[in-house]
């Protein structure tokens, strides 16, 4: 907490807070209404982790840059700036959706906001962002593409083949590996060769960092240096940001294979608290302000569980449509 | 009889065989210390210690590998695919190794190796989490193929797979864990290729496989309401394709409906409707029918999905066809 | 008309989509510096550069990957897969995001994309280098599956396939490279979904698609010898499938041989085997026969090889077979 | 050539050079074969990296260890101790050959010898290697297993996904990447992010060494080294072997994307004509014995052709067998 924080402008700060506070409450909402069964399958928070993404996509205009994530998509999504009636419609398999009930909590899409998924294969969105780099280089474009998977992806072999095809074709994409400990009840350390996943970009030249991922500000840093990086230099970066999820895997998982301690020590670090007294400690933000925002989130997340609950189930025709073009 | 669920009934087959058998593993994403992502290897690190139950890391292609080159010297894998759907990773492994390993050595090397885990549309999941891949596994000759429906075929046919001396692919169904059965006590096998006919009918032949079979059987027992005798052949395995059987019911009720939850096109539905075309051309009295999943990706909406899959209604429908009953 | 290879053929598709339109590019296995394994790409990096002419690293899954990131942010990639024996490498890529992306994403997103490359059973190879997985890719919704036998078939469809919105697999064969047709001088495009009547008859429909349509039509001619007048069907697309050309030929001749070099075992022959079974049940007079490799693994030994595929022989004893005719 | 030695049993040198000209002498006569039709399909010639299997698998004791490679596998094969006779025949397609006839030049197996293949599919082996491994520390037997690849096959996920199991399961694995320079006709270096495969290793703690491989004695040295430490430490190693293919990468292929310059080089490194001298140079061997041993070897091989020659086609019937046991 060394930072100084003058250098960031207020509306940024203001913006990062906002963010991450909706997609809490956007998820603590669509928990709730999970245990309504108002929603079914995998739902995968990603509560706790919020800095990740809200601290990554800040850096980025969504005009010209490009966002790929796996399953764990709500908290990406949001911070694209999608709209959350259809990211809740979505879960609630309703028409009004953003992928008109279809996709669902892992596959939630905006091709306008260049949101590209949501993806349900551990590891096989990460080729994929390498490719719509391959687009941007190919045009000229000023953009960059952010590819973000877990931990448990980095041993897929798809990782690896998509490292070393950016690196030699050189494109834009910084590869932010999620690292929140655990892949489903996995503790990376069991599964892992090496505890420093930024390391693994050595194996093609491209430069790797660890970063604290319960911090925003030093998210938003270092996912803008390499964000510049490849703006300027057509270079990838691999960052490992360490980060936590409060939750289980999804919502029928326990967690039984972590401690209370562990996951206190985790909450103790909360990137919105953290940053929120930043905030008030500067005097960019009063406690005042910062209740009234959160009301306004609240109504706004639940303004979306009532939107989703309004609209109405997908035509059964349509079943039939979106097959092919 | 013991009345016991489809995984209980896994997990003993499993147990039993680790027991007898020392180099049978088993190897998968959370199958030890998380006792399984649908619980089927419940307690087996406990009993076996993590040398004989692996977790991997998330690598379907390496471990898969890892699991056939332990086999071909030797040991008796039991590989479990979280899902079938992340198989797909693992194919060139299965079907480039596992399945041709013998033919191409010349008859020297064989890999008894068993690759398990649910397979079919789930619930609630989209495309990527909700397909049936048994027709993609049942092309390749060099494998077995099994599909056991109730818990007592899933016991009796898992341990055969771990003891038999060839790959193979066995297909279970997230929906099914819960499902119960009576299961004996003592040991059984079950011979990998024999159907079981589940029901014994006289008006129409409904011959399925895994999942649907509670279906299927839940529209016998709705025609047997309407005067429709159904017969209903659960075929268990796929490959080998237990041919006789098939063309035993045909020959006695004349009519078949194939109900598979698999995409129709190049599907086992498909070919079982040709085999009984070919084989019983005289003793049909109605084209065969197909109920299989519609020709699209699984939606996520629970409707849609539901639209997407075999249901008793089609599968009614599709009797009423055969028998050229006209609905009102 | 100008008679050319069937390489050529593709050649000048693919130069004159790259010429059309700038988001064409090629991507592969020695696509560029050496040509191409079989040298389809002959030339195009001198024209066209190695910004649109790319050289992949060994990477199957990975760049068949990258090209489809490429493809649904705008792109229209031809993928070279040096042959279809590795794409099962890429077949989690092609089925779980190129097949599904557009109905997942709820119509939001397309992927135009080419994969092609020669597939089935080539000479003197063994069972990893020589397989036909036609009906692998057929299974699939949300792609379409293209299979042309002639020069001329093989360029208007391989125009259309790189304009079209969809992936596409496009299946070539290594022995067809060298065939010759012809080919128009102009532009032309081929509908994909729509099959060619090869050769007009009426006795016996022999449907096929792919490199066997040679041997199809090479058994055709000896069956006039011997009186006997076959049309054949070339499908050229397998999905989508041209029903109303199959139900045609049935309907006009009544009896159907379905030669196919994939195994039997659910496959694009059983498949059309049961469509024809179901849909023109009353306009068979003989079962459908199938023609396809025989249900193992390819063999080296070329003896072997050629009998573990379909034959002029074969096709002429099926043809027999569906006309009741009894051989010397 | 500062080697001492000494330290070499003389019969180890002499049994090296033997198995080096007979492989290089197998492959002769198998490419005349060629040229004459006997043999059909692809032919991936060896010659030139003879040093590198050969150097390699005299570590061996093959009655614990095993081989596995990619479809250049004559050469390890042979260096396995495998009968030339039914390698020939093999290639000839004969009910002889190793693999009765169904295998062909990519598909030399010997279980008995533990030679396992013979893969067509790059980098597919991989994994198997490390599973024979897992067998052989699941049995507390005192084995490694050797698993070659090209230099085309070290981008594939299949390599990075065993790497890592291998280290965290501890598995005797020598990784052995022949860097020959080429994957079929494109030069390592167009697609491959580093010049040094020896590093890939680091991603997964796993010791790595470059080694040349025109040196049989290098070879012999660096390979015995980590055999060693995988059998005492259960720990993999990746080695990279540089060495060079003579010929093209089969018998289709001119090799236009190299100098003949480039080629005269590593031929006047032959690790034959290297290993030759040094034995001459140091009375291990002399000119007439090294004429007489080659003389010896090119009998063999010609009886090896006679004995394909004269083999019997397999049974159309065997066709239908060795499907399932
Ligand atoms: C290829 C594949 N294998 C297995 C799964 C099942 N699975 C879903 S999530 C998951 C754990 C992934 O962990 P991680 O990458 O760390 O992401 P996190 O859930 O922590 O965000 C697994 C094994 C899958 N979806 N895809
Ligand atoms: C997965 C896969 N992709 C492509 C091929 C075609 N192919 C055969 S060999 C080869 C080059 C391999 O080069 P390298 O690994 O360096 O081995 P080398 O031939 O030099 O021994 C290629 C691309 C294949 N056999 N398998
Ligand atoms: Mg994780
Ligand atoms: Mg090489």
């Amino acid at each position: 907490m060394k930072k100084d924080i003058k250098k960031y402008k207020p509306e940024l700060l203001k913006k990062m807070l906002k963010q991450m506070l909706l997609i809490r409450r956007f998820e603590e909402r669509a928990a709730q209404a999970y245990g309504l069964k108002k929603i079914g399958g995998f739902l995968h928070l990603y509560i706790g982790q919020e800095a990740v993404a809200a601290g990554s996509i800040a850096n980025l205009d969504l005009k010209t840059d490009y966002v790929y994530t796996a399953y764990r998509d709500h908290g990406h999504a949001i911070a694209c700036g999608m709209d959350i009636n259809s990211l809740m419609a979505e879960l609630y398999g309703k028409a009004t959706g953003c992928s008109r009930g279809k996709g669902g909590s892992m596959h939630f899409f905006d091709n306008e906001k260049h949101f590209m998924g949501g993806n349900g294969i551990v590891g096989a969105h990460i080729p994929l962002a390498a490719g719509t780099a391959l687009k941007i280089r190919y045009n000229n474009e000023k953009g960059v593409v952010l590819c973000f998977f877990g931990d448990g992806a980095i041993h897929q072999g798809s990782f690896h083949e998509t490292l070393n095809l950016t690196k030699i074709w050189n494109l834009p994409v910084v590869f932010i590996c999620e690292n929140n400990q655990y892949g489903m009840g996995t503790d990376f350390r069991r599964v892992s060769s090496v505890d420093d996943f930024s390391i693994m970009g050595q194996s093609y030249g491209i430069p790797g960092k660890q970063v604290n991922g319960m911090d925003i500000l030093d998210v938003y840093d270092e996912v803008g240096e390499a964000v510049k990086r490849a703006k300027t230099e057509n270079t990838p970066t691999l960052l490992e940001i360490k980060t936590y999820r409060y939750k289980g895997h999804s919502m029928s998982d326990p967690a039984r294979y972590r401690t209370k301690e562990e996951l206190e020590e985790y909450k103790n670090q909360d990137p919105i608290l953290i940053l929120k007294s930043i905030l008030l400690e500067n005097n960019v933000m009063t406690e005042e302000e910062f209740q009234n925002l959160d009301k306004g989130i609240k109504e706004q997340v639940k303004a979306s569980a009532d939107f989703a609950e309004q609209s109405s189930e997908p035509d059964l025709n349509s079943l039939y449509e979106d097959v092919l073009v | 009889m013991a009345i016991i669920t489809y995984r209980e009934a896994l997990r003993q087959a499993l147990e039993e065989e680790m027991d007898r058998d020392k180099n049978v593993i088993v190897m998968g994403e959370e199958v030890a210390q998380y006792n399984g992502a649908y619980k089927v290897t419940k307690g087996l690190l406990d009993t076996f210690g993590e040398k004989r139950v692996i977790d991997t890391p998330i690598t379907e292609e390496g471990f898969t590998g890892v699991a056939i080159g332990a086999a071909l010297a030797g040991m008796r894998p039991v590989v479990e695919w979280m899902t079938f759907n992340f198989s797909i990773q693992a194919m060139d492994q299965v079907f480039n190794n596992a399945a041709k390993m013998l033919y191409m050595s010349g008859g020297q090397i064989n890999v008894p190796i068993v690759f398990r885990g649910p397979n079919g549309p789930a619930e609630f999941l989209g495309s990527q989490h909700s397909q049936a891949l048994a027709s993609i596994y049942a092309h390749f000759p060099g494998l077995k193929v099994v599909s056991p429906a109730t818990p007592y075929d899933a016991k009796g046919l898992l341990k055969s797979a771990i003891r038999d001396d060839n790959p193979v692919v066995f297909m279970e169904a997230e929906l099914m864990y819960s499902w119960e059965g009576e299961v004996p006590e003592g040991e059984y096998l079950i011979d990998i290729g024999k159907a079981d006919l589940k029901k014994d009918g006289s008006d129409v032949s409904l011959i399925t496989y895994g999942k649907p079979l509670r279906i299927v059987l839940e529209a016998a027992e709705q025609l047997k309401k309407s005067g429709v005798d159904a017969e209903v052949l659960d075929l268990r395995s796929l490959r080998p394709l237990d041919e006789e059987a098939v063309l035993q019911t045909v020959r006695k009720t004349n009519r078949v409906v194939i109900i598979d939850e698999s995409w129709p096109v190049a599907s086992m539905a498909s070919h079982i409707g040709w085999f009984i075309s070919k084989y019983a051309f005289d003793d049909l009295d109605a084209p065969v029918e197909l109920v299989t999943s519609e020709d699209v990706p699984m939606p996520y909406n629970h409707n849609l999905e539901l639209a997407a899959q075999p249901s008793v209604e089609k599968i009614i429908k599709a009797v009423n066809t055969v028998l050229y009953i006209k609905e009102a």
